[in-house]
């Protein structure tokens, strides 16, 4: 593959934007979470991409896998616990629903 | 170590008073009475035996120093700050009027404070050492470490056991100190990290020589702090507030020693260790306190309550102590500081004599009363009295602190000194008008017809002050001869900071004798 | 590298920096067996405490016992005299918010230990993120730190309020983690290196200068701030401190924010000297954001959860004041620690004591502290202390951190920020103030409305005079904590 | 020609990840980030890294893509439609209009940044260049290097466990319920 | 000024009224305790006027033993002194507390003392029965004790101690009635003016401070004396310090501007009236200028200042007294008017003359106050002349005394009154230029005296009888009363030998016994250009003119007034405006109420409630307000939606980027 690094990361950014928007504008939660996973994705991607360029560089490069496979795994957890709070929150709200979540404000 | 014992005997009996039940309100009474007594006693010793230090550079008599902590700075030499008290003759007069006043007050509570006493005790004993470790302390750390903890048993005393609009004026006191005491902690800490020491000592002798616009910062800071305090005057109306709402002991306390823990920083931070700006803000300093003098006057004349006329006039007989120590004159630095400690006697006297009214009566609107004097002779003869040492007459005690700071004053800036004049006489307009509607005229109110005179506790409790205001009236040369040297060495600084400074402001020179002497 | 050094970064000197962390995930997986098996509550709260407390003397070691081990395992991990005393920092915030969480629950709540284990597991993630050298460890430590409080913050899941505190703080916390990543990938790619040590280098520095490491720096910085609830990501804080349980308030207003500013002092290479304008704005603009939020409210919970607001962005300034003045200079790391060391035994006994509250009955409001001084005189009176303590008045613990804090920015020439930050602590003492006026100074409207005082556990009693103490000796006498930093 | 692809499935990347945001039933939103999933994995093994495309296809597609369709499933939110139809209601309206800028703001930081960040130039690869994440070069980063990380990483995952189950777990008889009403909402099936 | 031997007992002169006050006033202490359960309680205060009168009459004693102590000393070595060094040494100000007993003292001493003890005696007739019988003579000794330090001390401000002093007894004295209100008024009213006085006075002290770098007097007026010439800037400053003393004896002494508390003051018991405020009190100001009275010689253009004040003083009194009802208020102004005469003696640099004056006016009005006051003892509290009439057959001591008394003031051939007034008028037309219109003025105003004076006396003692004869029972004061009234009137009749004109070519006893102090003075007076004596023809002319006019107006105005009220009636009819105007002492008191007293009044309300209250307090309330709303607004931002929380972050986390990205 015969792309420059930049053209990875701008994908990369675009991802991360996406992600960002969907984070602010989706309502569900479920969404909301799979956003965020959006957006690990897109650190990943950067992260290989930097990985890549060092790697083409002769430099070391294998802290951007291993920062990407630690992301993974955090990702997992993550999405673990996201979705057992959207269980409680569903069993309390009957709603997955970040409106179902606004009760305390001011 | 004797400054140790007199600074905590008070944090002691607080303590002591803690540990009693609830209930034993008696014993908590006597506790605190006892302690302030003690106290009392105490800080009179250490007067009579406080020696003028000689001339060849004795240490002061009394004096302590324990390293405290060491603060981290100055590129890895950090700063030793000490926790050290002493006393030369300036806090010795304040010490002792601290020391004297207390056992007063507490006696005064007996009118007064029938609820939650236990409390009571253990804040009046808190602010006690509070106030005396702010005139102790010669660290600049442990000063402001005082300076603040004095702040709070006020608060509560105020919020607890004052009037109506306790919890208003509470806050507003509270609130507006601390907005000046906290500039003041930023100028500390410039200030220290510039020197690397926070002896006030060697501060004294080495922050004379920082640049001027220096000095005008941490002057400019420090004097807003003292200035809130003082108050000086647009800083003021946090005071009739605080007075009007505090109980009767909270008031006395407040007029008699926390507002001269901002004149007696003036002079000890302001002037004596930045002589070079105080010459430099002299003149505004001066101005201050000679409208204050004018506005405070006419503020009490408006007021129909006897305790705000009271407060007011505290700001106006303020605006005489920073009008003195600003004239930077001996005359004036020696005025303001005997001023301050005739405020605290004769505006003490007026607070416990409105609040002993006030317990009989329960209000203090001066319409409400009139021809109080035939019901109550006693308390008439003590009200004139006072209102006649808080006027200056000769005799009394107002009158040579009055007559020095308007002689300084005029030695350095005649116009201010004329200003402040008027008050002498709005000052006898205020305060006896006061007393013509309260004292005098017929005693047609049935409620005032069943007044009971002073009894003999009320009697007792005042008679230390009369004295106290008629020994300083009659030979104030016992008193000031043990401060003299020390504000002659202030002053002398200030000559010294006069002549560096001489471009910037012209100095009346004192007029020599007509030549043919 | 090779297998055979794989086993030799496993000296004795790694064992020994590492020893705390262990000490506590070994209580963590005894607390899980423990529950297996029904033993009493007795054995737990051993474990626990005897986890903490063996984590606590092995940073006592590290700090006290002369050589600290230093980098460790291939430089990805420090233990120094610092991070030992913020070990010690995590343990007592992690010590005061299980104490004050033995008696809150209702007898029969489920997953006891379960919680415990989340506690302990935070504090390894604190320590993890005061110890990172690398930003993959303290991605990790973050997690370690964020996942168990998302849980513990939910931990009442059959209170609508717990579990939205625990959603909002998860999903806005997995937001900001994204953008911590994006930003160390951002960082990564321009400089090749996740290592601070590395970063330090003067060709890293360089790289460090290229737009694309800032926008990391500043992501990164972003979600930092996220934890340590800076304006403007402190928008959760209110909330989420409002719904979760007290104790672990009391855990997250004290450790997370402590492991965040540990970070972040360690991780000043990252910022560059130009970025300090901006970070001192952050931290005045916060100092505002968290006091006037402040004022507003009549929740007592909630007006801490934004006072702790304040407080992150007091400390920011000094992180700005590190920024600015020299970096190498000891004295805003000292400050740091010294005004969350202080902090942490103020804020834990304040929301303890609003946890012990809370057990007569409903949230603790200025009105349901009404006449608290005559019903329970030693609370109100700690409970002032505490309040002081935050304003941060003389002969508490708490100004000295401010003092500290405060001449960090001084030093660094960030008066005109020292000021405003000042004035504003005027407004904090507003509403510190109205719960002291709320306690002595007025009555319950209804007498009737008041229910009798119920007793406070030993766990709780012992907690708030410790911690009581040592507001008062950080006040009092700061000489030893001084020395400690 | 490898190039082409990649530029083909950057597109499918970023709808899939616009699908997400887009899709009107959470159903159609995890069909959509499956697809970006699957780009992104081929994409990584177009940049060389071989292991990483493997684990984005094993964790991300096989294990947390099927956890959130079990979830949808559980809380019966599948059921809104079983065709994948687009909504633009989410990007309606002032503040999605405001978000729509902060993310547009974002990608163009990202973007700028990234163009004006200078980057050593890039070297044709060989065709047959090896896996940059060689499995033992990675093992050795992480049991070497990474070893604290990665022992973090088990007590996280027990942590995990410890909060998953805490508050996923169906309550036991005599739990309270919560403010509204627990035993009837609380555990659907 | 060479020291001599300590006198130490010349302290006992003022101390024994001090000890007199403080024992007459534990009397009075111990009735007010008894008071409540016991009818007879006040037994104790009827020792009070024993004691007063007991010191008074040993401090007296003291005087004339100090007076004749002097008398055996050479002139120029008149002085005894005693002196407690260090008194006040603070703050570069270095004050002994001192006495000074020389021949000017010594006179006012005699004075002080003399009548004084006359007064006292008096009084404890008139007051007997008043329930603050003790009390009375307490203040009144406190009184004595601070007039005499006024007079002895040797000091500026020690002058001041006394002067401040005697202000706060007056104060007290004249509230002495306070329940009735008016009397309190009154008192506060005095004290205020004084104060405005001694505000001047004070100024006028720190500029002798600046110039002299003492206070002590005798220093002060020797060192002018002596001194050949001064800078400008020192010619100003004494100028200036003159001026500003003369403020201060305005105030004290009653000069226009500040005599309208004179008046109100009779409100006090009316032997308060005759001591205080005809005898003693009211001439310290006369006293400080003649004991400065080179300083007051060398200000240039305050000596005309003095004289034309005083004589713009003496119309104002005398026309002012023309058309009093009030027996008392006639005598108050009589004694401005009198004062103004004694002032014009000093602005013309008569100060034995006018020192003169002051001993006879002590003698003759103090008699005249004491008669009015058993006037109105004999009348049950009776002021009102035009309810009086025909009293000589009721009271005919006080009626005969009157007469002497009256006849003296109104300067009637060969009594004191005459020599003392005649020998201010010459030395006022011997000054010459601006002094013959002043002569002129105090020439009418000798002529009001005279005419104002026999009407009092007519309208009181002659005519038929108006006061209502159920109520009012005229009747002879006790001895205790009228015997202090028969030593005064034969005072007042021989008064006049202490200072006999030098066309009779006796000695002037006063001049001559007063000329170590005045002598400086007279020197640096003598200095300056014009004709200072006056020829022997033209003194008989101005005697025989005096005489003249004197004894023209006595007989005008006691045959307008003999037979009644008739003339004042006529006149009030006639001429009302004129009247009202000088009824109402010019209406110079109201129009002080309203360009002065009103505008601070609103001032300082304006003050309270404006500018402190709205202003400057509304600020610091609008601060903490200002919180308060910001914290409200604030509360917006946390509206607990989750997607607004992340917006908030994400424009913050890009705002962060953007900054420093460009940074």
């Amino acid at each position: 593959m015969n792309v420059p690094t930049a053209h990875l990361l701008y994908l990369s950014a675009g991802l991360f934007a996406l992600g960002v928007l969907g984070f602010m504008v989706r309502r569900n939660v479920i969404v909301v979470l799979m956003c965020v996973e959006l957006m690990l994705n897109a650190a990943n991607l950067a992260f290989l991409a930097a990985s890549r360029q060092h790697a083409l560089e002769g430099k070391p490069a294998l802290q951007g896998p291993v920062f990407a496979i630690f992301v993974i795994t955090v990702a997992a957890a993550e999405a673990a616990v996201g979705l057992a709070l959207i269980i409680a929150l569903y069993r309390l709200k009957q709603s997955a629903e970040t409106d179902a979540a606004a009760e305390m404000k001011g | 170590m004797e400054l140790v014992l007199l600074t905590f005997l008070p944090l002691l009996g607080a303590l002591a008073v803690l540990c009693t039940p609830r209930a034993a309100e008696g014993l908590q009474r006597g506790i605190a009475l006892a302690t302030t007594l003690a106290v009392a006693v105490l800080g009179v010793k250490l007067f009579l035996g406080y020696d003028v230090p000689g001339g060849d550079g004795a240490a002061t008599p009394y004096s302590f120093s324990l390293p405290w902590f060491q603060l981290p700075w100055r590129d890895g030499t950090p700063t030793q700050v000490h926790f050290s008290l002493a006393m030369d003759g300036i806090s010795l007069l304040m010490v002792t009027l601290t020391a004297v006043l207390m056992p007063i007050v507490i006696l005064s509570t007996w009118g007064h404070v029938e609820k939650r006493v236990k409390e009571f005790m253990v804040w009046m004993l808190v602010m006690q050492t509070g106030m005396l470790g702010t005139f102790l302390a010669v660290d600049l750390v442990l000063f402001y470490f005082f300076w603040e903890v004095s702040l709070i048993p006020l608060y509560f005393l105020v919020g607890i056991w004052g009037g109506e609009q306790r919890l208003y004026a509470t806050v507003k006191f509270f609130l507006y100190t601390l907005a000046g005491s906290l500039l003041m902690m930023v100028a500390i800490i410039a200030i220290l990290f510039d020197r690397g020491t926070s002896d006030l000592g060697e501060l004294i002798a080495q922050l004379g020589q920082t640049p001027l616009e220096q000095q005008l910062w941490y002057f400019a800071a420090f004097a807003l702090a003292f200035g809130i305090k003082v108050p000086l005057l647009p800083f003021h109306t946090w005071l009739p507030d605080a007075h009007t709402q505090a109980p009767t002991s909270g008031s006395v306390v407040l007029a008699g020693v926390l507002l001269k823990m901002g004149t007696y920083g003036l002079l000890r931070f302001c002037i004596q260790m930045l002589p070079d700006a105080a010459v430099a803000a002299a003149p505004w300093m001066m101005a201050l306190g000679a409208i204050g003098i004018l506005y405070g006057a006419l503020l009490a004349w408006a007021q129909t309550d006897l305790k705000r006329l009271i407060a007011c006039s505290s700001v106006s007989h303020l605006g005489y102590v920073v009008l003195g120590l600003f004239a930077l004159t001996p005359a004036g630095l020696s005025g303001g500081m005997l001023q301050m400690v005739n405020h605290g006697i004769s505006t003490g006297l007026l607070f416990l004599l409105v609040g002993m009214l006030y317990e009989r009566r329960h209000s203090r609107a001066l319409d409400a009363f009139g021809g109080v004097a035939t019901v109550m002779p006693l308390f008439a003869l003590f009200w004139v009295f006072t209102v006649l040492s808080s006027a200056g007459l000769p005799g009394l005690n107002g009158f040579v602190g009055e007559y020095l700071i308007l002689l300084g004053s005029f030695q350095s800036s005649p116009l201010w000194s004329v200003i402040g004049l008027t008050g002498v006489i709005f000052g006898a307009v205020y305060l006896l008008m006061a007393t013509r509607k309260m004292l005098f005229g017929a005693c047609t109110n049935p409620e005032n017809q069943r007044l009971t005179d002073l009894n003999a506790r009320e009697i007792v409790l005042m008679l230390p002050l009369v004295v106290l205001a008629v020994w300083l009236g009659v030979r104030p040369n016992d008193f000031m001869g043990k401060v003299e040297p020390d504000l002659a060495e202030v002053g002398r600084r200030v000559a010294v900071a006069r002549q560096s400074t001489a471009a910037l402001e012209p100095v009346t020179p004192l007029t020599e004798g007509v030549a043919a002497r | 590298m090779n297998a055979q050094n794989l086993l030799q970064m496993f000296d004795a000197n790694a064992l020994r920096a590492l020893a705390p962390l262990i000490a506590l995930a070994l209580g963590l997986v005894l607390v899980l067996f423990a529950g297996v098996f029904p033993l009493g509550r007795a054995v737990r709260a051993t474990l626990v405490v005897a986890s903490l407390a063996a984590s606590a003397v092995l940073h006592g070691n590290l700090l006290l016992g002369g050589e600290t081990p230093g980098k460790v395992l291939a430089g990805t991990f420090e233990s120094s005299s610092t991070t030992a005393m913020w070990g010690l920092v995590f343990v007592a915030s992690t010590l005061f918010a299980w104490l004050y969480s033995v008696r809150y629950y209702e007898e029969d709540a489920p997953f006891k230990n379960e919680h415990d284990v989340l506690m302990l597991a935070t504090a390894i993630g604190m320590m993890l993120m005061a110890g990172a050298r690398d930003l993959i460890v303290f991605f990790i430590g973050l997690e370690l730190l964020s996942i168990p409080l998302y849980a513990l913050a939910a931990f009442r899941r059959d209170r609508a309020r717990s579990v939205e505190a625990g959603l909002k703080y998860f999903l806005l916390g997995a937001f900001a983690a994204g953008f911590f990543l994006y930003g160390s990938a951002l960082v990564y790619a321009t400089t090749g290196s996740l290592s601070l040590d590395t970063l330090a280098d003067p060709a890293a520095r360089a790289a460090l200068g290229q737009p694309m490491a800032l926008v990391g720096v500043a992501l990164i910085a972003a979600s930092v701030f996220f934890k340590v609830s800076v304006f403007p990501f402190h928008l959760w804080v209110p909330d989420v401190y409002e719904g979760a349980p007290t104790p672990v308030t009391a855990l997250m207003a004290t450790g997370t924010k402590a492991a965040g500013f540990a970070f972040l002092m360690s991780a000043l290479v990252l910022l560059p000297a130009s970025t300090a304008t901006t970070v001192a704005l952050i931290a005045v603009i916060t100092m505002a954001a968290g006091n006037f939020g402040a004022l507003a409210q009549t929740d007592v919970k909630r007006m801490l959860a934004y006072s702790g607001i304040a407080h992150a962005g007091t400390l920011l300034l000094g992180v700005a004041g590190a920024i600015h003045g020299d970096p190498s200079n000891g004295a805003p790391v000292q400050a740091s620690l010294v005004y969350m060391a202080a902090y942490v035994a103020t804020a834990a006994g304040a929301f303890g004591l609003l946890a012990l509250l809370e057990r007569d009955g409903g949230p603790t409001t200025l009105e349901s502290l009404k006449g608290l001084a005559q019903r329970r005189p030693w609370v109100a009176s700690a409970l002032t202390l505490f309040m002081l303590s935050l304003g941060g008045i003389p002969a508490t613990g708490g100004f000295l951190g401010k003092y500290l804090v405060f001449s960090v920015a001084v030093r660094s020439e960030l008066t005109g920020f020292a000021i405003v930050g000042v004035l504003l602590s005027v407004v904090a003492l507003g509403y510190y103030l109205r719960v002291i006026i709320a306690m002595y100074m007025q009555s319950p409207e209804h007498d009737a409305n008041v229910s009798a005082p119920r007793p406070a556990s030993a766990a709780t009693t012992l907690a708030s005079i410790v911690c009581a103490a040592l507001v008062l000796a950080t006040g009092v006498l700061p000489g030893w904590l001084l020395e400690l930093t | 020609m490898s190039s082409i692809l990649f530029y083909v499935l950057a597109l499918v990347a970023l709808l899939g990840a616009a699908g997400v945001i887009l899709a009107k039933s959470p159903m159609g939103s995890v069909i959509s980030l499956l697809g970006t999933f699957f780009a992104l994995s081929v994409i990584y093994l177009l940049a060389g890294f071989q292991f990483l495309a493997a684990a984005q296809i094993l964790v991300y597609a096989g294990a947390i893509l099927v956890l959130f369709l079990f979830v949808i499933m559980l809380l019966n939110l599948g059921a809104m439609g079983s065709r994948f139809e687009l909504s633009f209601a989410p990007l309606q309206g002032g503040r999605a209009r405001l978000a729509g800028a902060i993310a547009v703001a974002f990608a163009l930081v990202g973007l700028i940044a990234a163009q004006r960040t200078t980057l050593a130039a890039t070297s044709a690869p060989a065709a047959d260049a090896p896996a940059i994440d060689g499995l033992e070069g990675l093992a050795l980063e992480l049991f070497g290097r990474y070893s604290l990380p990665f022992q973090a990483v088990s007590v996280l995952l027990l942590a995990t466990m410890v909060a998953v189950i805490v508050l996923a777990k169906r309550q036991r008889e005599g739990e309270h319920g919560g403010e509204r009403g627990g035993e009837r909402g609380g555990d659907p099936r | 000024m060479p020291s001599h031997e300590s006198h130490a007992w010349l302290w006992w002169i003022p101390l024994l009224p001090l000890l007199g006050s403080a024992i007459a006033g534990a009397l009075h202490l111990a009735t007010l305790r008894a008071r409540h359960g016991d009818p007879q309680a006040s037994a104790p205060a009827s020792l009070a006027p024993w004691i007063a009168c007991g010191a008074m009459l040993g401090s007296f004693v003291l005087s004339v033993t100090g007076f004749l102590e002097l008398r055996e000393l050479e002139p120029a070595a008149r002085h005894l002194a005693s002196t407690a060094h260090d008194w006040i040494s603070i703050g570069g100000l270095d004050v002994d507390l001192g006495l000074l007993l020389d021949p000017l003292s010594s006179v006012m001493t005699l004075v002080i003392t003399g009548v004084g003890f006359l007064i006292h005696v008096y009084a404890s007739g008139y007051m007997k029965g008043d329930k603050g019988y003790g009390k009375f003579f307490a203040y009144l000794n406190l009184f004595v004790f601070a007039m005499l330090m006024l007079v002895l001390s040797s000091s500026l401000l020690g002058v001041f101690i006394g002067w401040e002093g005697v202000g706060l007894c007056s104060f007290l004295l004249i509230g002495f009635w306070y329940e009735k209100g008016w009397p309190a008024e009154a008192a506060q009213k005095a004290f205020v003016m004084n104060r405005v006085g001694d505000a001047c006075f004070l100024i006028g002290s720190f500029l002798l401070i600046r110039l002299f770098d003492t206070l002590d007097l005798a220093t002060i007026a020797h060192t002018v004396g002596s001194t050949v010439s001064f800078t400008d800037e020192q010619a100003l400053d004494m100028s200036l310090a003159a001026l500003f003393l003369f403020g201060g004896c305005c105030g004290k002494s009653a000069q226009f501007p500040l005599f309208t508390w004179l008046p109100d003051a009779m409100a006090g018991p009316t032997p308060v009236s005759a001591l205080i405020h005809a005898a003693t009190m009211v001439t310290s100001g006369i006293y400080l200028v003649v004991r400065l009275n080179p300083l007051f010689a060398a200000s240039g253009w305050v000596l005309p200042l003095i004289a034309i004040v005083g004589a713009l003083t003496a119309l104002i009194g005398g026309s002012t007294a023309l058309v009093q009802r009030d027996i008392k208020k006639v005598l108050a102004y009589s004694t401005v008017s009198q004062l103004g005469y004694m002032f014009l003696a000093l602005g013309s640099g008569a100060w034995a003359a006018a020192l003169f004056h002051v001993v006879t006016h002590a003698f003759f009005k103090a008699l005249l106050f004491l008669g009015a006051g058993s006037v109105i003892h004999g009348m049950h509290e009776e002021q009102d002349m035009h309810k009086m009439g025909g009293l000589r057959k009721h009271m005919p001591q006080t009626y005969i005394t009157f007469l002497a008394g009256a006849a003296a003031l109104s300067g009637l051939p060969l009594l004191s009154g005459f020599f003392s007034k005649d020998e201010i008028l010459a030395h006022a037309f011997a000054n010459g230029g601006l002094y013959y219109g002043l002569w002129a003025v105090g020439a009418l105003t000798a002529a009001l005296t005279a005419y104002y004076t026999w009407r009092m006396v007519a309208l009181t003692f002659f005519g038929e009888e108006r006061f209502d004869h159920h109520h009012v029972h005229p009747h002879e004061s006790p001895l205790v009363m009228t015997l202090p009234l028969m030593v005064l009137a034969v005072l007042s009749i021989l008064g006049g030998v202490l200072g006999l004109p030098p066309v009779l070519h006796v000695p002037h006893l006063l001049a001559e016994w007063l000329a170590p102090v005045t002598d400086a003075g007279n020197k640096i007076l003598a200095q300056s250009p014009g004709e200072h004596h006056l020829s022997h023809a033209l003194e008989w002319v101005l005697l025989g003119l005096g005489s003249a006019i004197a004894l023209g107006f006595a007989h005008t105005g006691f045959h307008a007034h003999r037979h009644g009220t008739a003339q004042d009636e006529f006149f009030a009819r006639k001429r009302p405006t004129l009247a009202a105007t000088l009824g109402d002492a010019w209406t110079i008191d109201s129009r002080y109420a309203r360009i002065i007293v009103l505008p601070l009044r609103m001032l300082s309300f304006l003050i309270a409630v404006v500018v402190d209250q709205f202003a400057i307090d509304g600020l610091v309330n609008g601060t903490g307000r200002t919180a308060r709303d910001i914290a409200q607004h604030s509360r917006r931002a946390v509206d607990g939606s989750l997607a607004s929380y992340a917006l908030w972050m994400g424009a913050g986390a890009l705002a962060i980027c953007a900054l420093w990205m460009w940074s």
